[in-house]
């Protein structure tokens, strides 16, 4: 298994290993001990777990600070899940920043990173949007359903911005071929992110498929999706509007990757403690066509007021940083969230990552309206609370969650979305990097006879990393949608997104660890440089890019150097090109025991063809019986 | 009088706007139809676009047969309206009986998108008839579960009854007697597991095999007698 | 409460490619005397009330099974023989 | 000659999309009674010996069930049990 931050995988979901629910949890036992928070109030030298949900000391110290007061149990978990790697990119923010501040102004951007995804402008009427994530870790401990629930988490990031999510792709990294394990997880990974794609309709335009040793306890299951919008459905998360209604849409929620908040549950009940072990989130790609048709439907007809996606941290973030971008307060009645195990505790309810489920702002007078559509469309659509005045003196309202009566939560929303602690992590050049960068290529014997050639050239074209990917692409459904123009094996996917006008985008993914390692800033700036160059050879214009950071531990200062060179490579190469990074995604920890990952941006460009049918294909045409010249450009 | 062709979407269907394009492309009216509303508000004829009705979790096509709309169809294609069963319409149509044979899982157990080649066998159908018998097609197909079986009394019958419609050139999942689309005893309900209305434009698909299938339903109409 | 089950089998005379694949699959992890492997499904179904197995029968007659293609057979489980009891 | 039978199951905390998209379809049939369905699947192992109960576990461990988020069970089922057997 992969050494991990104690309870929070830096791509969310842990699962443990196997264990006995209880499935008719004694509701007794906890209804009355609930932890309230007048409490909480009355009983300041309770101890609290917040160690093992992967919470400092000093982290729970200013906790109680915020509060005035311990924690309870419900806000303990939602702190741990905000204020988690994973949620508040406490390490990686303060690099971050230099994508804003390096990057060239664009007057195509209409929301870029701090939004769920990019937005750019691609005509007067459209836009288009995009971004690249990680489902690293739940695809290494359950290959299928971790790949599957990744592609759902970045599809409904793409449909909360008022998109119809219209293609995906897949940068895939694992451990070396002929390993056992990898035949574990390859096949499951390339079925998981089939199975779910396929059954959604979104054809699948490209990807990556590169084996590496350094990879083989830390797959990496990047998933890019992009969506299209008119420009004036853009919509946003902000819970705006005294008195709308906070409505819940989508799947039911059950235990799925409660993982780290389980021991809550332990801590505080022992009796009968077979204790709720971490569970796997299963998607159900099904009911996320449906959360897309209705979602479009929705937007089409101005029925929402602010939407967000429930992710990696469930209700917790999608309540918090709704109500945080609004400024505004908000007041939630747990016990009207549908549950799929009726016994679940309301720490649980908040940390659940069941999938397949969106959280709308709605004005009251179209209440009715929304749930008619969700009906119309068989989803569950559920009032679970409204939005509430900020403070008379301008400050903003508060996150006040009530469960059965027991007031279980009373915060700050922007504690929770905004205020984690930020980190300036040590960061140290690895000390055997000066060794790797002495081993050169030039010193590797070179074939100097047409036989050792002969024998090079085999062996490159049966290595792994660069046979054909067919047996991969082939369980992708490319066509669905009818409007994919390039996709395996071409230089990027493209694809029409207006049959009127003939716009069509271009989109390539492209990263290389092994170039990383050696040179981080360097290595970054290849990637974007490749995908650029991937882009640019349809006849598109490359306007915008995503990007996924795939790292070990931050914690190690090696890695954190990394992480910062990897960052600068991207922010000064995008600033050369001229294009910004509209979003994208860090997962860290992808590291067994000391031995981290190769440092892997994987870096997506998105371009535009302002006619689609001038693109060109790979492939040389001979026309007209001619004989075509063929240039080298570049050196 | 331009035609009118139905396209059914059910809860689960992707490939409904591609039918409606493949219609429209062929020259006819599409007119998108609802899984809930049994009424085919007139149409001349129907078809049922790949996709995973309701997930597809139990058996393809299972769950779908029972929806309000498929009542309606079911009794129309008796009375000889053109009907096409498109992969999960293909699946859809053998559920309901209106074809025999079942549609399994692919042999090899993947789902498997590629070009593929077919031999047009049948050119007697409401759907096939701008083809000629032994033409070969370029035509996408993409399933998990197009692997088409029937006990040998019912192959032999489809045989003797020129009633297997395509097959495959270099079976692509095992298909019984590589039968990659086959037809009722009238012709009119022609259920295909590969996807036609993927090979409509230039741009987009491999060929433009794929619009004859549309075309023929629009001669059929012309040439049938209302 | 008792709970339905409703096991579906492909018919014999077809081809069951998953089963085949785990047979393939079996003497790699050094078994050697499996003469076949089928592979079917195992719907449990609970009633709101008593169970009742003729609906089941229907139900099973309708939806869970293919008859082209399937057998299946009903039965009721008391609670300590489902999968779950016997954790 | 008696066949080992294989039942897996979904743990009953994780999500059955397939049994719930069956459960929703019940009303649509007029059944409106049921209360859960979950959908799992029967394996049936016929040995070419003696059944060998020890050797199915270990088969249904490694190969036929996906621990993390299935349970099985292992049983003995004489012929006349079998689905063919009832046709
Ligand atoms: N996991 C994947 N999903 C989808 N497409 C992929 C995947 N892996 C590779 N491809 C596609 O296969 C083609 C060949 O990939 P690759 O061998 O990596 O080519 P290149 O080295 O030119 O990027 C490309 O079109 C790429 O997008």
């Amino acid at each position: 298994m992969t050494t991990q931050d104690p309870v929070r995988d830096s791509d969310a979901a842990v699962a443990g290993p196997t264990a006995a629910p209880d499935r008719d949890a004694t509701v007794i036992g906890w209804v009355g001990g609930v932890d309230t928070v007048p409490h909480a109030g009355d009983s300041p030298d309770e101890l609290q777990p917040y160690a093992e949900l992967g919470l400092r000391d000093d982290e729970y110290a200013r906790i109680r600070q915020l509060l005035n007061r311990r924690p309870t149990q419900a806000e303990l978990a939602m702190y741990s899940i905000m204020w988690s790697e994973h949620c508040s990119y406490k390490s990686s923010k303060v690099h971050l920043r230099q994508f804003g501040e390096k990057a060239p102004s664009s007057d195509r951007m209409l929301a870029g990173i701090g939004e769920n995804a990019g937005v750019v402008r691609v005509s007067d009427e459209l836009a288009v949007t995009f971004k690249v994530e990680s489902h690293n870790h739940p695809s290494f401990v359950e290959p299928h359903q971790g790949a599957a629930t990744g592609v759902g988490g970045i599809v409904r990031d793409i449909l909360a911005m008022g998109a119809r999510p219209v293609a995906v792709m897949d940068p895939l990294r694992f451990g070396a071929a002929d390993h056992p394990d990898t035949a574990r997880v390859l096949p499951g990974v390339v079925a998981g992110i089939g199975g779910y794609g396929n059954c959604l309709g979104l054809p699948n335009i490209g990807g990556e498929v590169v084996f590496d040793p350094c990879y083989q306890g830390n797959p990496l299951v990047n998933a890019l999706c992009v969506g299209v919008l008119p420009v004036d459905r853009l919509q946003n998360k902000a819970a705006a509007g005294t008195g709308n209604v906070v409505v819940l849409m989508g799947a039911k929620t059950g235990r799925d990757g409660i993982g780290g908040v389980s021991v809550l549950a332990s801590a505080t009940f022992d009796e009968g403690s077979e204790q709720r072990r971490p569970s796997v989130q299963v998607g159900d790609p099904f009911i996320e066509k449906l959360l897309i048709e209705a979602c479009l439907e929705l937007y089409d007809e101005q029925l929402v007021v602010g939407i967000q996606d429930l992710g990696g941290a469930g209700l917790t973030c999608a309540l918090a940083e709704t109500a945080a971008a609004a400024g505004t307060g908000m007041r939630v009645w747990l016990e009207r969230v549908p549950l799929r195990e009726p016994s679940m505790e309301p720490h649980e309810i908040l940390a659940s990552e069941s999938q397949e489920r969106m959280l709308l702002v709605v004005e009251p007078e179209k209440l009715e309206a929304v749930l008619q559509t969700a009906e119309k469309w068989g989803v569950l659509a559920t009032a679970i609370g409204e939005v509430t005045a900020p403070a008379p003196d301008g400050q903003p309202g508060r996150l006040v969650i009530t469960w059965r009566d027991h007031l279980v939560v009373d915060v700050p929303p922007g504690s929770l979305a905004d205020d984690g602690p930020v980190y300036h992590r040590p960061m140290r050049e690895p000390a055997d990097l000066i060794l790797l960068q002495a081993d050169r290529a030039e010193t590797l014997p070179r074939p100097s006879d047409p036989d050792s050639l002969r024998e090079t050239v085999l062996r490159m074209i049966a290595s792994p990393n660069l046979a054909d990917k067919t047996w991969v692409t082939e369980q992708y459904d490319r066509y669905v949608l009818g409007n994919t123009v390039l996709a395996q094996p071409e230089d990027s996917g493209v694809i029409r997104i207006d049959e009127r006008s003939g716009i069509g985008i271009a989109l390539s993914v492209d990263g290389n660890g092994r170039y990383a390692r050696l040179d981080p800033y360097h290595g970054a700036k290849l990637a974007l440089a490749e995908a650029y160059r991937n882009v640019a050879v349809t006849g598109a214009k490359p306007i915008a890019v995503t990007d996924c950071l795939n790292f070990g531990s931050p914690e190690d200062p090696g890695v954190m150097w990394q992480f910062a060179e990897t960052v600068r490579g991207i922010a000064d190469g995008c600033g050369e090109l001229g294009i910004p990074v509209t979003g994208g995604n860090v997962s860290f920890y992808n590291q067994t025991g000391a031995a981290a990952i190769h440092p892997t941006p994987v870096v997506g460009v998105l371009g535009v063809l302002d006619d689609v049918a001038d693109r060109i294909p790979m492939g040389f045409v001979p026309r007209d019986g001619g004989h075509d010249q063929i240039y080298l450009l570049g050196d | 009088m331009t035609a009118r062709v139905g396209v059914v979407t059910f809860p689960g269907s992707l490939d409904d706007g591609d039918a409606a394009r493949a219609v429209r492309l062929a020259g006819a009216e599409p007119v998108r139809l609802w899984h809930a509303d049994p009424q085919l508000h007139g149409v001349d004829a129907v078809v049922l676009p790949g996709g995973f009705s309701y997930g597809d979790y139990l058996r393809c096509g299972a769950i779908a047969r029972f929806a309000p709309v498929m009542g309606t169809i079911v009794d129309a294609a008796r009375q000889g309206l053109p009907v096409l069963g498109i992969c999960n319409g293909f699946q859809i149509l053998c559920e309901a009986h209106l074809l025999p044979g079942a549609l399994t899982r692919n042999q090899h157990l993947h789902f498997r998108n590629r070009d593929q080649i077919l031999r047009i066998e049948s050119a007697g159908t409401a759907w096939t008839n701008a083809f000629q018998p032994g033409q070969e097609v370029l035509i996408p197909v993409k399933n998990g579960e197009g692997c088409y079986v029937a006990d040998a009394a019912t192959l032999d019958q489809l045989e003797a009854e020129g009633r297997v419609v395509a097959r495959y050139v270099g079976n692509p999942n095992g298909s019984q007697r590589d039968i990659a689309a086959i037809t009722n005893s009238a012709g009119n309900v022609v259920g295909i597991m590969p996807h036609p209305e993927h090979a409509v434009e230039e741009l987009t698909g491999p060929s433009l095999d794929g619009l004859g299938f549309f075309t023929s339903a629009l001669k059929h109409l012309v040439e049938t007698p209302a | 409460m008792p709970r339905v089950v409703v096991d579906v089998m492909l018919k014999p005379e077809i081809l069951d490619p998953q089963g085949q694949a785990v047979a393939n699959a079996l003497p790699r992890l050094g078994v050697n005397d499996v003469a076949s492997v089928r592979i079917g499904r195992r719907i449990e179904i609970e009633f709101t009330g008593e169970p009742d197995l003729n609906r089941a029968q229907e139900i099973a007659d309708k939806l869970l099974a293919n008859p082209v293609i399937e057998d299946f057979t009903v039965r009721l489980v008391e609670d300590d023989e489902t999968v779950d009891a016997r954790r």
